[in-house]
């Protein structure tokens, strides 16, 4: 379905136009890539290259070893299997959380934008206020709750955490969105016999596409780039991988590999940007488009 | 039984010496649990210890050093270790000043691994050769010399700016006043001596460093520093003997390729920075005899050797076989047993040994701030730190 | 007749009512009621536990020796926090303004039908895939005068090229907020795509023929009913600068000198490097104040006007 | 089928009172029709009666029990909303069949249920299609075609044909029709087409500003308008409403009404105007009352023909609209498209107030009642 | 004020298409009406002329400009979206100033534009409010304000009335005529009222499955229709269709019709019907010819009088539609609401074929054009 002013047949002005908005979105493509780049160009540096050349300069020859040498056999404390090893760690943290974390925001959202009740909104209010308390003073009190929930230090542990101080911006994202979802769509629905979740499974959430995929790429974000909690939540056996990147990274003596630690980072973060590609297909236009008057 | 150690060697060079010590482990028949924190000198190791402490969960052993030990000893904590200490005649093997730390009460809590030197000048002999100059042995000559080497093109100072680097050139200079008045300001935090015309001194000294490192120098970490002598790209960088690693790991060696002095003007003094494993109480009879295990084998020589080639460090037992260690580390040690005879011996401010974190803290804060304030004077800085210092204690 | 019940707008249930309700009536409070729990607890909770802490003189561990306001005054007594406060004022908002602006223009830029939208929306989001803890790393590089960008222009022949930001006290913060632009804007940008993606298109025909332009129709229709869309930036943004701890510590790391601290990392520093949990606490709930004070009554007016829409 | 009680509802959007006490019963089975003036509350009725609204004040039943505070789901009705609401994300088949699927109705009657809604409706060819990619008849038919497949307790239609053409509505309604009498469920159906209202309703209910003002089968509504308000709403085009002085000709009170000449109409019940004698009423005719002189009305008791002059003629296919003035009231006369008026000529007008009404010129009570 | 021309229009979406050459043209100032079944396509026409929806073939031009792809902005129109599509966003008040500002038109005159169309829309008292804070109607003449606001070359109005009640759209309806006498603008509109689109179009174009069926004035189609469909299609209630056989009487051709007794009624066009002889037509008959014996009509040439069996009666107000069966084939009379005519009763009734229209039973061509 075609929402905007339609493609015309191109005049001149627009031309130039189109190739203006081009050009503006790959300079500004470079920008974001140029960091990037240089982590990458390091990465397939050897060490000596990165002493003596420059952040842009090409590297000689390809080094793929830095990148195996950070999977699988860089050494953090006395463990040397690379970063491998706790991605599995990560992923049995993040999938849930995001899971959680996302069904959570998404209900709480739909109650408040759908099924206001007195207080909702104060509750909300409440809520977003919430997201302001900065993590680390949250720290003690929340090890001592863990300790008596008895999930000090455990994968559980951490994914109640990350679901808690997720859920509030999980809320905000899935109720701004559902405000601009007319109120006779759950009237009929709610006509049509159907329950709270019916509704919210059969005619909200398919709408929600979009805003499920920004949920998502946030909460998988924040929650696998975490290091805060990672480090202070998990025991030995449940670190995630930004605790291990980061061991990598911050070597307080030994030459640094700076080759390692890039390939370390881009490797880390992959799942993330798998997410972002794989999700950003469904940014899907127009909905909602047509289905109702006013 | 099992022990978990919370510590932040991450390094390819620490892993390999704590790898020593867990199978040594192993071999007695514990499980070795390894919780490894990197990061910022311990900061994130110390958040993760506090976590773990208040949900009621703490590691068998961490790293912690200086007079943290005794503030978790305050706490309670700390598990005894006088048997274990006792058996290994701890009191015999390890100088006064190292088992004092280690002491928390009169009784043992923590195990010491190594010791390190703070005040250590590294240099490129090429470069020094380059410009003319030699190397300087007071902070007067220092200033000419460096004088020299900037004209010819070079990085007189390889530093990096960050607070503890800040804090460990301007202890550096310090001690250059005198061990006393060293021990008077950062021990006794006295105010007079921290008020004293020396201090001004020692402050104008520092202010007038920042025109021997290059623009680049703010945040840089320790180790690239070192590389910009490695490198011939600067001259010298005060820093501690850690720093010897980088230029082994570069293939270069003491006496050829770099030379070794004390800080100027500290040739008899010696700062000593000691990594320490504290012991925590736990549940249990498998895991506490897992911990004595623990607090045993790391006095043992052969960890003490390992653990300390690796480091840069000298080990904390005495009468240690020496010859596998380099002429750096002969020195060192020559100068550990000589300096702790003369009083000459003195902890690290810049690395938490001497002054607990608050008091290291504020220090830092004001000197790492002069020596990027550019309109600041030494009178202004030193009244701050005096005022800083008195405000967290 | 319950009047208040009267004025209480278009809500759908029937609540304060007389019995008779359903499972199905409760249902929402239901579903809510676990977030309130955690809520309550793990959010008010907790504040409440670090107001309490800021007036005690708590060090390593908390403990409960009350000091009264001695630690605030300490705060405010210190050098290093009116710089972090400071520094929060002109990092928060140019980077909350720029993320905004940068999020709102891609964001249009990439809804004009663009040819591999996928792949340039995806470079534009991918920073917030990496952890500042190695981009950091990068970034400083690509910043430090001597080997970054400034070398680079250099080698290109723009000798004069001077961009020192890094080392220089007075423009340190702006690295920050380059840094932590490059970071976030690309997140902005989704959200607003995703908001964009969900209009109406007979508005936008509308529009049209009401005779205005593209840029109109995008200023005056399609972003004012993307209102909720700017709220929620605005608090993920928010929420990004106060506590901009990874950044920092990467980046900068507070330097030179603290010129470049922020509220979050004067806070860790003091509460678990420096062992003072109470200035701490003091500086964790004055930045809370600070927030509060200009974030609730926006908060008020967003949530209050929606009321009877 | 279950009857239906609205007593004494009220409802208020903040400040603003938009049901004002209503009070309609219906009984099982019948066909209620609201209308009123835009923005009146149908709607907002229609709300509450399927409780997607609260109400502010007063009570409804259905089937004797009061729901009031029961959720729409357990209310048992269906609606066609004015806006539609179609499910977007839904195809039009699926849409349909939602509700029945909510009642647990096996697949395999749903769809036969789904394509014969769709094949009343003539929609069947666009079941795969989604709500965007429809038409606005065919949105409002699927609309329809949602509420048309339940078989509830009550259904509720809030102007369920206004998008569709004459055609396929007047088959729409035959369908209603037929299904009303079939199933006999009880209907509130609202509708601003006249012919709707008074072809399908059992009663109709006229509202105004939140208040009912009258409620009555089609005929009483039509011929016996309980007030201005009424006579001037329904029906079009418009009753016409002629201020006419009260005169006593024989002691009987008449019309006076002033064209090129005057004549007295006279009343059927003239004692209502007893007390009126001298003054002004409005007197209330509809536009078919004023014809072309008709022969075989001729002498009928309240017939009178006079002349008019013709200021306009609208030609509405069947009959042509002649404007004309009386009593310096612009009037509406309905009269055959064969009858020769040209604008500007005098013609001959046959007035029969049989049906006339009278009014109280201030108030608007109805005075003949 | 500017001419129209729709050259040859196809619109396709995927596989259907939707308009399939539409060619129409209008001058400027002409006021065009187009009707047509639910889904014919009048929505898309309406678009593409804006230029909101790409045409697949064809030009369009306006004021002689090929604005075919030209921007919808620069085609200077005004339109109400049969969805309203009203800003949400905005107040009422600044919906309908939007165009204005979007024109430049400065803020005091924009204010007493706003309000002089809201006076004629009655809708002043809601000009702060948000759409979704409206009724249906309400909405409806915001859609409406929005578009009457602006002075463009050429309004294109979708069902702008279809929500409202009968009473105001009647008022719209005149609004809307004084109007287009007043500016002259070019109006195409949609609408399903037929009184709507014979009081107001110069000229109605009649749609089906996207193909223009007869253009040309009110009269033209309600009298003249080109085919079955258009005959079918305009009116209401519809135009009756008797299939009759052609007999010869007398050598002229007549229609035979089977009531109780058996008739033949007179053509006005026998010749058309000489080719028929002894087959079966369709005769066209609307309603209104079909009535009680009128006496004053009785005698005239195509006046046949003949018993028929009422079937139902439906009161509408005004008449009273009678269903009887004539040939087998249903149809509608309309009688006066005091003719006698109970169900099942046998009647009089007179069947006037002065404007009746015959067409071929397969192809629903017309015969007697
Ligand atoms: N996006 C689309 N994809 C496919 N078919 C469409 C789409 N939009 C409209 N149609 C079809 O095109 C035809 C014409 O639609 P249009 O809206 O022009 O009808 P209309 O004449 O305005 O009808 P109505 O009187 O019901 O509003 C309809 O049959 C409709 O189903
Ligand atoms: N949310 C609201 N806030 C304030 N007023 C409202 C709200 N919703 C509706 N109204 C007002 O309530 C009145 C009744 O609205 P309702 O929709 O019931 O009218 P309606 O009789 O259905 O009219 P229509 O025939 O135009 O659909 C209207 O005047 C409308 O403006
Ligand atoms: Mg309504
Ligand atoms: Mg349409």
């Amino acid at each position: 379905m075609n929402k905007h002013a339609i493609a015309r047949k191109t005049s001149g002005l627009d031309k130039v136009l189109r190739v203006a908005l081009y050009t503006v979105l790959i300079v500004v493509a470079a920008f974001y890539l140029m960091p990037f780049i240089v982590m990458l160009l390091t990465s397939l540096k050897d060490v000596e290259e990165i002493r003596t050349g420059t952040l842009l300069s090409l590297p000689g020859a390809l080094h793929f070893d830095s990148w195996a040498k950070a999977w699988s056999s860089a050494c953090t404390g006395s463990s040397c299997g690379g970063i491998s090893p706790y991605f599995m760690n990560s992923f049995q943290i993040v999938i849930p959380a995001v899971i959680i974390s996302t069904l959570l925001g998404a209900i709480n959202g739909y109650v408040i934008s759908l099924w206001k009740f007195r207080g909702s909104d104060l509750f909300f209010a409440a809520m977003l206020v919430g997201c302001f308390i900065p993590f680390q003073v949250i720290l003690l009190p929340m090890a001592q709750t863990l300790g008596w929930l008895g999930i000090a230090n455990t994968t559980s542990g951490l994914v109640f955490v990350h679901v808690v101080y997720g859920v509030a911006f999980t809320t905000l994202f899935f109720r701004n969105f559902y405000q601009s979802i007319p109120g006779e769509l759950v009237k009929a629905a709610r006509l049509d016999g159907a329950g709270f979740f019916t509704i919210f499974y059969r005619i909200i959430l398919p709408v929600s596409t979009p805003i499920i995929v920004v949920t998502v790429i946030w909460q998988f974000t924040q929650i696998w780039n975490d290091f805060l909690f990672g480090v202070a939540f998990s025991g030995f056996d449940t670190q995630p991988v930004t605790v291990a990147l980061n061991n990598l990274v911050n070597t307080s003596f030994g030459g640094k590999e700076y080759n390692v630690d890039m390939a370390a980072a881009i490797i880390a973060a992959l799942p993330t940007l798998a997410v972002y590609v794989f999700a950003g297909k469904y940014f899907v236009r127009g909905l909602t488009a047509g289905a109702v008057k006013g | 039984g099992e022990v978990e150690v919370l510590h932040w060697w991450t390094s390819g060079g620490e892993a390999a010496a704590i790898n020593v010590l867990k199978e040594q482990m192993v071999e007695a028949d514990h499980t070795w649990k390894d919780f490894a924190v990197a990061g910022g000198g311990g900061e994130s190791a110390m958040t993760v210890l506090k976590s773990r402490a208040i949900s009621g969960n703490p590691p068998s052993a961490a790293q912690i050093k200086g007079p943290t030990i005794q503030e978790w000893g305050d706490l309670g904590f700390l598990t005894n270790l006088d048997d274990v200490a006792k058996a290994g005649e701890w009191d015999v093997i390890l100088p006064q000043v190292i088992s004092d730390v280690m002491k928390y009460d009169g009784h043992y809590v923590a195990a010491p691994v190594n010791v390190h030197r703070v005040n250590w000048m590294w240099a490129n002999p090429e470069v020094f050769r380059k410009s003319g100059a030699s190397i300087p042995t007071s902070w007067e000559q220092f200033i000419v010399e460096a004088k020299k080497i900037k004209a010819a093109g070079f990085t007189p100072l390889a530093h990096g700016g960050q607070n503890w680097q800040d804090a460990t050139l301007f202890e550096a200079i310090a001690l250059s006043k005198g061990a006393r008045f060293y021990s008077s300001a950062f021990i006794g935090l006295s105010d007079t001596a921290l008020r004293s015309q020396d201090m001004i001194d020692v402050f104008d000294t520092f202010k007038q460093m920042r025109e021997f490192v290059d623009p680049g120098f703010s945040g840089r970490d320790w180790n690239i520093a070192t590389s910009m002598v490695i490198n011939g790209d600067a001259a010298m960088q005060i820093m501690g003997d850690w720093a010897k690693g980088e230029f082994t790991a570069a293939g270069k060696k003491a006496g050829v390729d770099y030379v070794c002095y004390p800080a100027p003007g500290t040739s008899g003094a010696f700062t000593f920075n000691i990594d320490s494993l504290a012991m925590f109480k736990v549940e249990g009879k498998d895991k506490q005899a897992a911990q004595k295990d623990l607090a045993r084998l790391i006095l043992e020589p052969k960890f003490q050797e390992t653990f300390n080639l690796n480091k840069g460090s000298i080990p904390v037992r005495l009468n240690m076989p020496r010859d596998k260690f380099d002429t750096c580390a002969h020195a060192s040690m020559d100068s550990f047993l000589a300096s702790s005879t003369t009083g000459d011996l003195v902890p690290s401010m810049a690395h938490g040994m001497a002054v607990n974190s608050m008091v290291q803290g504020a220090i830092f804060d004001v000197v790492t701030n002069f020596f990027n304030d550019e309109s600041m004077t030494s009178e202004e800085a030193v009244d701050k730190l005096a005022r800083a210092v008195k405000a967290s204690m | 007749m319950n009047t208040k019940a009267a004025n209480s707008g278009s809500g759908q249930t029937q609540s304060g009512r007389p019995a008779r309700l359903s499972l199905a009536d409760w249902m929402p409070k239901i579903v809510m009621a676990p977030t309130v729990l955690v809520t309550l607890v793990c959010i008010y909770g907790y504040m409440i536990w670090t107001a309490v802490l800021s007036f005690t003189g708590s060090r390593m561990l908390p403990s409960y020796n009350f000091v009264g306001f001695e630690q605030y005054e300490r705060l405010f007594n210190n050098d290093r926090w009116m710089v972090a406060l400071t520094n929060l004022g002109i990092f928060g908002g140019l980077f909350i303004a720029i993320c905004l602006f940068l999020g709102v223009i891609l964001a249009i830029f990439l809804d004009q039908k663009i040819r591999a939208e996928g792949a340039i929306r995806t470079i534009y989001l991918y920073p917030m895939a990496i952890s500042f803890i190695v981009t950091g790393t990068a970034w400083k590089w690509l910043l430090n005068p001597t080997n970054g960008l400034e070398k680079m222009m250099i080698d290109f022949g723009f000798v004069n090229f001077k961009f020192d930001w890094l080392i220089n006290p007075d423009m340190v913060v702006y690295c920050l907020v380059i840094a932590a632009v490059w970071q976030a804007s690309g997140f902005v940008m989704a959200l607003f795509l995703a908001g964009l993606r969900g209009v109406d298109g007979d508005l936008i025909k509308a529009a049209h023929l009401d005779g205005a332009s593209t840029f109109t129709t995008y200023r005056r229709i399609i972003l004012p009913s993307l209102k909720p869309v700017f709220f929620s930036a605005l608090v993920v943004l928010s929420h990004i600068a106060i506590k901009s701890f990874d950044l920092v510590a990467a980046l900068t790391n507070g330097g030179p000198g603290y010129a470049s601290d922020l509220p979050a990392n004067f806070m860790y520093t003091y509460t678990f490097t420096r062992s003072q949990i109470g200035l701490g606490s003091a500086s964790a709930m004055v930045m809370l104040g600070c927030v509060l004070a200009i974030l609730v009554p926006y908060l008020y007016s967003e949530l209050r006007g929606k009321r009877h829409e | 089928m279950a009857n239906l009680v609205i007593d004494n509802v009220k409802k208020r959007y903040g400040n603003t009172e938009v049901l004002k006490g209503i009070n309609i019963s219906i009984k099982a089975g019948e066909f209620l029709i609201l209308v009123g003036p835009s923005g009146c509350g149908k709607s907002t009725l229609m709300n509450s009666i399927a409780g997607l609204e609260d109400v502010t004040e007063g009570r409804i039943l259905i089937a004797d029990n009061d729901v009031t505070y029961t959720s729409p789901k357990d209310r048992d009705i269906a609606m066609v909303f004015q806006s539609y609401a179609l499910y977007p994300n839904m195809t039009v088949g699926q849409n349909i069949s939602f509700g029945l699927e909510m009642r647990k109705v096996p697949k395999t009657e749903r769809e036969i249920e789904v394509n014969r809604v769709a094949d009343m409706l003539q929609i069947s060819h666009l079941l795969d299609r989604k709500p965007a990619q429809l038409s606005g008849g065919q949105r409002q038919r699927v609309a329809m075609g949602r509420a048309l497949a339940r078989r509830p307790q009550l259904y509720l239609f809030d102007e369920p044909l206004s998008n569709l053409d004459a055609k396929l509505r007047v088959e729409m309604r035959t369908e209603i029709k037929k299904l009303h009498k079939k199933l006999g469920t009880t209907i509130v159906y609202v509708t601003h087409d006249q012919i709707e209202a008074m072809t399908l309703a059992d009663r109709i209910a006229v509202m105004k500003d939140g208040e009912v003002q009258q409620l009555g089968t089609p005929q009483e509504i039509y011929d016996n308008p309980a007030n201005l308000f009424v006579a001037g709403f329904m029906g079009s085009p418009a009753m016409n409403f002629i201020p006419t002085k009260v005169v006593e000709q024989d002691g009987v009170p008449m019309l006076e009404l002033a064209t090129s000449t005057s004549v007295a109409l006279p009343f059927p019940k003239p004692e209502a105007l007893k007390d009126y004698v001298g003054k002004t009423v409005l007197l209330g005719l509809r536009p078919e009352m004023i014809t072309e002189p008709q022969p075989h009305k001729e002498g009928q008791p309240f017939v009178t023909t006079t002349d008019v002059e013709v200021e306009v003629t609208e030609p509405m296919g069947a009959d042509t609209m002649i404007l004309t003035r009386v009593n310096d009231a612009e009037i509406n006369c309905r009269s055959n498209p064969m009858y020769p008026a040209d604008a500007g000529s005098i013609i001959k007008m046959m007035f029969d107030t049989s049906k006339a009404v009278v009014f109280d010129q201030e108030s608007g009570r109805r005075l003949d009642l």
